[in-house]
């Protein structure tokens, strides 16, 4: 078994080198460092930001291929059980494999079509190497197997992410979502510092399995654990723009780039849940932990706020990114009910069903993120009433639109049906029938913010003759390729379910 | 030999003194100060645990994050200059054109 | 894979047309829905089935395809049709043939996603009632949806944006409360089932393996699941008083897209009440027998009055289509070969019926651009062959002996009257009321709209052949037979009213299969 | 040979009903193009389906009778057999002799009626009355009363399409959708009793040992020995006691005869049915769709004579109708109102027949009505011909001159409608009267009935010379009375046959003559004595007796028919003495008040419409209102009140962010407090 912090135990012998597990990590990092070369080498790119995005987008996209040819190896996963990497810092498994598979799939997507947005805008190549490094920060965290890790590598995807929300910096939007980003970030950052030292304080350990082994015997500190305990959770809460830690999120969506907003609010929560799910499952684990420190509850309360928060609010927006940023907050609600509801006999079905959530949102979500930044290319303007009629003027981008909003909307045209009735199956499963109720509303209101874009989008007159010029390439790309996968992964979804659910399970092994 | 107890008390200490300056202070700087209190109370606890178990996990980590408190730092003060330039201003509550 | 056929060809029907110019899409559409029309119809000839779906009867044209395995539980690609769900296919092929054909005319914008959208709804419709799944089926269930909310919302009349999104929203939360209720009772079997086979499921129930659920002991649990899934299912049927979305829904949707909702929609939630609360808690049904029937009578007399109140032509048959759907839960409460029976056959009848109503009124509002009782009088002078079929409709509608209307309410009522619940003659009885209700709203339309001196007061209305002029008729009766509906009007209702007929004279068509589909839930699950 | 021959006629016997059907399907789609609007297809039909049917009477003479099922609708195993069938007995097969022969006069009649006036609309027309033919042979040979309802229905609608059928004016679709309304409330009660019958007995079927009649009768007969209730056997009767509950079932039915032999109160809608053309009246509200009432009544005596009670509203019901309509007939202007409310208390006095045990009577009455009433609406029509479609009798008079074969024909009918010896209905009204005296001399409620039907007789001598004075006698008052348009053959061929019928057809049953002289010369008594066994009038007899305890007293027939007669005389003679002169005053005028109540038909229309309007209609309105703004405005109340509480959400998002960090700190310390409590680290 592994020891403490930094005693190197090796376990059963990993069948493959530490280097070719973390091998989507690498490429990601090693793809930001190019960049940088790149950038050094050839300041002015001759190529219009061509070669930047390209390298980005490769290298981003050999990570997504390497996550997905491990998850298939079946490495980390079924006898041998999780690799352990650095004494147990890093942890390779199914859940972070798949969590990968989401970093990269939204970074790839983000990339292609920050590709058409970033068009004649100066620091390109600082644009794309904050984003790679955001998203090795992410797919650290997925990895992570202590606490301190579970800081840094928080602090390597959130660091970037400041920066990139304030990205334009001429736009006062972009700059004041900036630092409302920041300035919340910081603040979370440091509760949840000061509820990892608690932690520490209550057990004596960081690693995530050292204090799960160390609370599995009782503590004599809970209060102090369970303050820390709580703080911690601020802390994902606040990467998860869950409330009450969400105020940055309608913001920082909001103000930033479309395709930075696209990233944030897909990739980044993602990783804030991954982070989440492993700490709580594994470090805290419900057995041991609920009946003094009753984190579920504090979950169950988090999800029930941040649904209906999230939902009600987005339903009298009249902008439509605003409306998708509070949306952002409204699903971090349902995925939340994946740990309200552990320790209750389905922790696989839940924790999976809310795993398989976060991959279809990336698709779908990305892609709704992403037609706002078309419609901003196309300076349309960002409300409701400005979408009007684009129907008929850009017929392919508007039918994936719809897409993504009725599968936002858990309407069978994309994978966001299942997941979210995947969702409504466990918290009905373990007998959550309130949190299952609220989702009910919420998911009715739902249903209504969605359709006003598309009912703009089809059934609307223009008020005034839209010009469209160009169909950019790269953000199509991108759109549609959001689109296909998330309607694929309606029929498709058996392709994740089982991976999510297994992955899921095996934290409790 | 000081009990871990008023460590503690002391971090808790500097941890809500942070939070105040967070809640009370309208300039960024000061914000970003607060928040190095913070993190510093979470370090506090981190030495006197550390000290109290007898391993040097808590120490180590304390210079992780006083490392990333730097980082933070020059995140912010490169943010608080863009504010800067496009509000005419540090103050963290003139930036509302975003909002509802 | 004869289903999956059937499915497939509307799903690629629905994809070509999406594609085509807007000047062949009727056509196309048209001919396309042909094949999906005569497969099902193949299928109705050659079917084989035997025995209820659920409870273990030999399924035609079955095919079980392991799809998603949700934790404990396996999803599955699983269809087949019994004696219930073959008569239902096959009034889905029909209406859509008849929808889109009675969509020539009214529809002159953007036909290609018009049609395109109306196959993706019969894909939809099919497979809701193919399914046996129950995630699956919940699927098309949903899926159904997006089409409609389509069709209602970029075609509809001056509300439609109001009505589609009531629609939408309204049935939208009643598939998550009935999807509530359903998996209570899923978790509540804990390990006696291993997928969400909806046969496995009922079997399972039946057989009393439900446990308790979050501390919820079993009868609890199926009297709730029970209601959440009855209250979800009534919203679609919709019974009193959920029913509000339907008139909205009807007015401002086009004529051909209210055929399919009145037509066949409102089959799906009486269907799935058939299927879920009536077959797999049959315990349940019978101990609140007396509770369902209220509301079924309620919905008849209730909805017949308002149908009796209202101006528009429309709006009378979307309130009388909620009496109708009374007679259906009356039915299926009766437990009874009769009841059950007869309460599908009443859904097909009425699928039928409504329809062939909305396609007249349809012309009707094709030729004077009203649908306001007061607005018009006399059309039989200019409409003749129209005024026929709308009368025809009307009489069935009023369960006119040897129409099928009648005979759906007759079965009804016969398996009804005696059956085992506290006050089931009573209920009936009052509930029989309903067809001198009807005769008196649909009497009075009729009178009003089609009889008297011609006249027609829309600014709207075409000049030409269509003059407002008095009722003094010139010439000879052949003058005015010219009817401004065309042969693509008039074929849709010509089909349906003879379908309407032929099941009036010949039912043991259907009620055969309906019959032997019935028989093991009745008897087993109830009086004789 | 007979009995193959009987086996063949009887195989041929549903064409009797098929016929006209064709008929009906050769108008509707090829009627445009044949010759008279396909009248001739009609004419043909309905001759074929006479010949059958005296085929089939003269079969039924020979004894035989048939039973079976034809056609299965439904063949449910261990339920409701839901068939058509065949019932041929005596009364059946004199019904479809009565209603083909009718029928087929009426298509005669019609070529001169709306064909040579240049009618538009003949192929609806001639597939209305096919299709009615069809339905109302179909309904008359019925096997059970599941058929009978469908049938019973079905000319319903008929009624509906030809009283309508001069859609372009206002009054008749509004006509026909009251004459379609008002029976159908009466089918409601109906339809309730053929569904408690079949729950009740498991059968409908109206003759045979399996039949509902015979398995009530078993039933009483069981529970004479027991308790209430426990004799019925497997009979369930819904909580009540067998008699009770078949009381009930009668009374159920008795509704849809009610309204459709448009009896009081449901016979507000007769009246108004002459809006459609007349030898529809003639053929539909006067001879035998009205008539199917009471035939039904007449097709299950056997389940009524079980009830007492049942039997005894019927009379009563049948003799207040048979006055209260006769009062309203006295001071109609319009020739075909006259005819309607004499109709109607006509049918009056067959529901006094029946419910006063007197079967054969009624049975005779509605034989001898059906012609002469076809012959008074046929006569009607063809007044009306002549007077260009003019109906009001104050326009006419003198008319005898011109129209001589209609006159003598319409004296006849009127004689006989009026009871004058020796006219056909003084045989079959008096004879009614009779039995309702004899039974009633025992039950106060069947002598009221008597005594309203004694009173009705001088009515109608009154109403019915009144008529013919004004119509044929006197001085012409109009122009187009002076000249009147000539009449063709097809319209006095009917006149004339039915003339020859309403005069001697009452010789058929001479009651009074037979008690008198000791013959058997009751024929139409000898006639229904045979037959299936449970349907003949001894059987009827039998159990009026047993069951509901009827007994005659014995009274000779002479005196009641001498009775009659005079009244007849009287009415006629007043009628004569104000109205025969060559230019007869408005003497109804003197009436005053009465006369507007009369005019008004007692407010029956206002009241019936006061109900329909507020108990319809109002509760209808308020129904709508309170469904637009409770039901469905909670609805849009619940989306009001979510988009409201979504605006002040959001409003927390106040832009200034150290209103975040103070809602995120007081977020974090609500969490921690509630975790707290709820794991008890504060204790």
């Amino acid at each position: 078994m592994t020891g403490g912090l930094g005693v190197g135990v090796l376990q059963t012998a990993p069948p493959i080198g530490d280097w070719v597990a973390l091998a989507p990590v690498l490429l990601l990092a090693l793809t930001a460092l190019a960049l940088f070369v790149i950038d050094s080498v050839d300041p002015d790119d001759a190529s219009g930001g061509g070669a930047l995005a390209g390298t980005a987008a490769v290298g981003t996209l050999l990570a997504l291929v390497a996550a997905i040819a491990l998850l298939i190896a079946g490495i980390g996963q079924g006898q041998g059980g999780a690799l352990r990497l650095y004494g147990g810092q890093l942890i390779v498994d199914g859940m972070a494999l798949f969590f990968t598979v989401i970093f990269t799939s939204v970074a790839t997507l983000v990339i292609v079509a920050s590709y058409d947005y970033l068009r004649d805008r100066v620091y390109q190549a600082e644009y794309y190497v904050l984003m790679l490094l955001a998203t090795t920060g992410m797919a650290l965290m997925a990895s992570s197997g202590s606490l301190a890790t579970v800081f840094i590598s928080l602090e390597l995807a959130s660091l970037p992410s400041y920066a990139l929300v304030a990205f334009l910096k001429d736009n006062r939007g972009s700059v004041e979502a900036g630092i409302k980003y920041f300035l919340i970030g910081a603040l979370s950052s440091a509760i949840f510092a000061y509820g990892i030292s608690l932690v520490y304080g209550a057990t004596g350990r960081l690693g995530l399995e050292a204090i799960a082994r160390s609370l599995s015997g009782g503590t004599q500190l809970v209060g102090i654990l369970g303050v820390g305990v709580l703080m911690v959770a601020g802390g994902f809460a606040f990467k998860t723009a869950s409330v009450p830690f969400h105020f940055w999120a309608p913001e920082a969506y909001e103000g930033a780039p479309a395709p930075v907003s696209a990233f944030l609010s897909s990739a980044s929560k993602a990783a804030g849940f991954v982070v989440a799910f492993r700490v709580f499952a594994v470090a805290f684990s419900p057995e041991a932990v609920v009946a003094s420190v009753d984190w579920t509850l504090a979950f169950w309360l988090l999800a029930a706020v941040t649904m209906t928060l999230g939902n009600f609010a987005a339903a009298t927006q009249d902008k439509v990114k605003r409306m998708l940023a509070y949306s952002s907050v409204g699903h971090a609600g349902y995925v939340l009910i994946g740990l309200a509801a552990l320790n209750s006999g389905q922790n696989g079905l839940v924790l999976g069903a809310s795993m398989i959530h976060l991959l279809v949102y990336g698709f779908m979500n990305t892609g709704a993120f992403l037609f706002v930044a078309l419609a901003e290319y196309w300076e349309v303007g960002r409300t409701f009433e400005d979408y009007n009629g684009l129907g008929t003027q850009a017929p392919i981008a508007c039918v994936a639109m719809t897409v993504f909003m009725f599968s936002l909307a858990g309407l069978p045209v994309g994978g966001g049906f299942m997941s979210k009735y995947f969702i409504l199956v466990g918290a009905v499963g373990t007998g959550h029938f309130l949190l299952a109720a609220l989702l009910l509303i919420n998911s009715a209101l739902s249903l209504y913010y969605y359709s006003r874009v598309v009912r703009s989008l089809w059934f609307e007159e223009p008020a005034n003759s839209i010009g469209i010029e160009g169909y950019p390439l790269g953000l199509y790309a991108a759109v549609v390729g959001a689109a296909v996968v998330t309607f694929l992964l309606l029929p498709g979804i058996f392709l994740v379910s089982d991976a999510a659910i297994s992955a899921a399970s095996a934290l409790f092994v | 030999m000081v009990a871990v107890q008023f460590y503690l008390l002391l971090s808790a200490a500097i941890f809500c003194i942070g939070l105040f300056g967070i809640l009370t202070r309208r300039n960024v700087l000061f914000f970003l100060m607060s928040v190095e209190l913070m993190l510093n109370a979470a370090n506090i606890n981190l030495v006197a645990f550390s000290f109290q178990y007898g391993n040097l996990t808590g120490q180590v980590f304390s210079l992780f994050i006083t490392a990333l408190a730097a980082a933070e730092v020059a995140v912010g003060i490169g943010i608080m200059l863009v504010l800067y330039r496009n509000f005419g201003d540090v103050d963290v509550t003139k930036a509302t054109t975003l909002r509802w | 894979m004869i289903l999956e056929l059937l499915i497939g060809l509307c799903l690629l029907g629905s994809v070509v047309l999406f594609v085509t110019p807007n000047r062949y899409a009727g056509r196309l559409a048209a001919g396309w829905s042909l094949l999906p029309l005569a497969l099902s119809l193949l299928m109705y000839a050659g079917f084989s089935g035997q025995g209820n779906a659920l409870l273990g009867g030999q399924l035609a044209y079955e095919t079980t395809v392991q799809w998603v395995s949700l934790g404990p539980y396996t999803l599955n690609w699983h269809v087949g049709l019994d004696g219930i769900s073959m008569p239902l296919i096959a009034l889905s092929t029909v209406l859509t043939t008849a929808a889109i054909l009675s969509a020539w005319t009214p529809i002159e914008e953007r036909e290609n996603q018009f049609y395109g959208l109306v196959l993706f709804l019969e894909a939809g419709l099919i497979g809701v009632f193919a399914v046996l799944d129950f995630f699956v089926w919940f699927v098309f269930w949903e899926a159904v949806l997006v089409p409609m909310y389509f069709l209602v919302a970029i075609w509809g009349g001056p509300r439609r944006k109001y009505a589609a999104i009531k629609f939408f929203v309204y049935t939208n939360v009643a598939s998550l409360v009935m999807f509530i209720g359903f998996f209570t009772l899923v978790f509540g079997l804990g390990d006696s089932i291993a997928s969400l086979d909806m046969p496995a499921i009922a079997q399972a129930l039946r057989a009393g393996e439900l446990g308790s659920l979050a501390g919820v002991g079993p009868g609890t649990l199926k009297t709730l699941a029970f209601a959440a899934m009855f209250a979800g299912f009534a919203v679609k049927v919709p019974i009193v008083p959920v029913h509000t979305w339907l008139p909205d829904a009807h007015v401002e949707a086009p004529t051909p897209v209210s055929v399919l909702l009145a037509g066949v929609l409102l089959k799906m939630g009486t269907y799935a009440l058939l299927r879920f609360n009536f077959t797999m808690l049959p315990d349940v049904a019978q101990q609140y027998a007396a509770i369902i029937a209220l509301f079924a009578v309620v919905s008849v007399i209730y909805g017949a009055l308002l149908a009796l109140a209202q101006q528009d032509l429309k709006r009378i048959v979307a309130y009388s289509s909620v009496s109708s759907m009374g007679y259906v839960i009356l039915g299926l409460v009766a437990y009874t070969v009769y009841g059950v029976g007869g309460a599908t056959f009443q859904m097909l009848s009425h699928g039928l019926i409504s329809g062939l109503l909305f396609a007249c009124v349809g012309v009707i509002y094709n030729t004077t651009h009203t649908r306001m009782v007061d607005d018009m009088s006399g059309m039989a002078d200019r409409m003749p062959v129209t005024t026929s079929m709308f009368v025809a409709g009307s009489f069935a509608y009023m369960g006119l002996p040897l129409t099928s209307g009648f005979l759906g309410e007759y079965f009804v009522f016969l398996g009804t009257f005696h059956a085992d619940f506290p006050g089931a003659a009573w209920f009936t009885a009052i509930a029989m009321f309903g067809i001198v209700i009807v005769a008196g709203y649909l009497l009075y339309a009729m009178q009003r709209t089609l009889f008297g001196p011609f006249s027609v007061k829309t600014a709207h209305a075409d000049g030409g052949a269509m003059r407002t002029d008095g009722g003094e008729g010139s010439g000879s009766e052949a003058e005015h037979d010219i009817d401004r509906a065309a042969a693509h009007d008039i074929v849709p209702l010509a089909m349906l009213l003879a379908l309407v007929i032929v099941l009036g004279v010949a039912p043991e068509i259907s009620f055969g299969m309906i019959r032997d589909a019935v028989g093991p839930l009745v008897t087993a699950g109830g009086a004789g | 040979m007979a009995a193959t021959s009987t086996a063949f006629a009887f195989e041929v016997a549903p064409a009797i009903a098929i016929l006209p059907l064709a008929s009906f399907v050769i108008a509707l789609f090829a009627g445009k193009y044949l010759p008279k609007g396909g009248a001739l297809a009609g004419i043909a039909a309905t001759g074929g389906s006479l010949l059958l049917s005296l085929w089939i009477a003269l079969t039924v003479a020979g004894g035989a009778t048939y039973n079976e099922e034809i056609y299965s609708l439904v063949t449910t195993p261990n339920s409701f057999d839901l068939h058509f069938g065949l019932l041929l007995d005596p009364l059946s097969a004199l019904m479809l002799v009565i209603v083909s022969l009718v029928s087929f006069l009426v298509h005669l009649f019609s070529l001169g009626y709306m064909n040579d006036e240049g009618e538009r609309g003949l192929p609806r027309y001639y597939a209305g009355l096919g299709l009615f033919s069809f339905s109302m042979l179909a309904f008359v040979f019925a096997d059970n009363l599941f058929m009978s309802f469908v049938f019973f229905e079905l000319v319903g609608l008929c009624s509906w399409l030809l009283i309508g059928h001069w859609y372009r004016e206002e009054a008749p679709p509004s006509a026909a959708k009251k004459a379609f309304l008002v029976t159908r409330f009466g089918d409601y009660f109906f339809l309730v009793g053929v569904v408690a019958i079949f729950a009740t007995f498991g059968t409908t079927l109206f003759a045979g040992p399996e039949s509902f009649p015979t398995l009530a009768e078993e039933a009483l007969a069981g529970a004479g020995g027991g308790e209430a209730g426990g004799g019925a056997g497997e009979l369930s009767t819904f909580g009540f006691g067998p008699g009770t509950w078949f009381t009930v079932l009668g009374f159920l039915v008795l509704g849809g005869v009610i309204g459709k032999s448009a009896q009081f109160p449901l016979h507000t809608w007769l009246p108004d049915a002459m809006e459609g053309p007349t030898p529809v009246s003639a053929l539909i509200h006067a001879a035998t769709m009205v008539a199917a009432g009471v035939y039904l009544v007449a097709r299950m005596y056997g389940f009524y004579a079980l009830s007492p009670t049942a039997l005894a509203v019927i009379a009563f019901v049948g003799g207040f109708t048979a006055l209260f309509a006769a009062s309203m007939a006295v001071v109609k202007r319009d020739i075909k109102q006259v005819l309607a409310y004499s109709t109607i208390s006509q049918y009056g006095y067959m529901m006094l027949g029946l419910g006063a045990g007197g079967y054969v009577a009624a049975v005779f009455h509605l034989m001898t009505h059906a012609f002469f009433k076809a012959l008074l609406f046929l006569g009607a029509g063809a007044v009306i011909i002549a007077m260009h479609h003019r109906q009001d009798m104050w326009e006419m008079g003198g008319l005898k001159e011109k129209l001589p074969v209609t006159y003598y024909a319409f004296l006849a009918g009127s004689l006989a409608l009026a009871g004058i010896f020796p006219f056909a209905g003084f045989w079959s009204k008096d004879e009614i009267l009779y039995e309702a005296l004899i039974h009633g001399l025992n039950d106060p409620l069947l002598l009221g009935g008597y005594l309203m039907g004694l009173t009705a007789i001088v009515f109608t001598g009154f109403y019915t010379f009144r008529m013919v004075l004004l119509t044929f006698h006197g001085e012409p008052r109009t122009h187009t009375a002076r000249n009147p348009h000539s009449l063709g053959w097809s319209v006095k061929v009917p006149l004339v046959v039915l003339g020859v019928l309403a005069t001697v057809i009452g010789l058929i049953n001479m009651t009074p003559v037979a008690e008198a002289t000791g013959l058997h010369i009751e024929y139409l008594h000898t006639w229904l004595e045979h037959g299936i066994p449970g349907l003949t009038v001894e059987h009827y007899d039998e159990v009026l007796e047993t069951v509901a305890g009827y007994s005659a007293a014995s009274l000779s027939p002479l005196l009641p028919a001498v009775l009659s007669l005079a009244l007849a005389l009287a009415g006629a003679g007043l009628a004569w003495a104000l109205y025969s002169g060559p230019d007869p005053d408005h003497h109804t005028e003197r009436l005053g008040d009465i006369r507007t109540l009369l005019m008004n038909n007692y407010y029956q229309d206002e009241y019936q419409v006061w109900i329909a309007e507020t108990f319809g209609t109002g509760v209808a309105r308020l129904s709508d209102r309170f469904d637009q703004s409770i039901v469905d405005g909670a609805v849009n109340g619940i989306s009001e009140v979510s988009l409201l509480s979504g605006d002040r959400i959001r409003r927390i998002q106040t832009g200034i962010v150290s209103n975040y960090a103070t809602l995120l700190t007081l977020g974090l310390v609500v969490l921690l407090l509630s975790v707290g409590l709820a794991g008890g680290w504060f204790l």
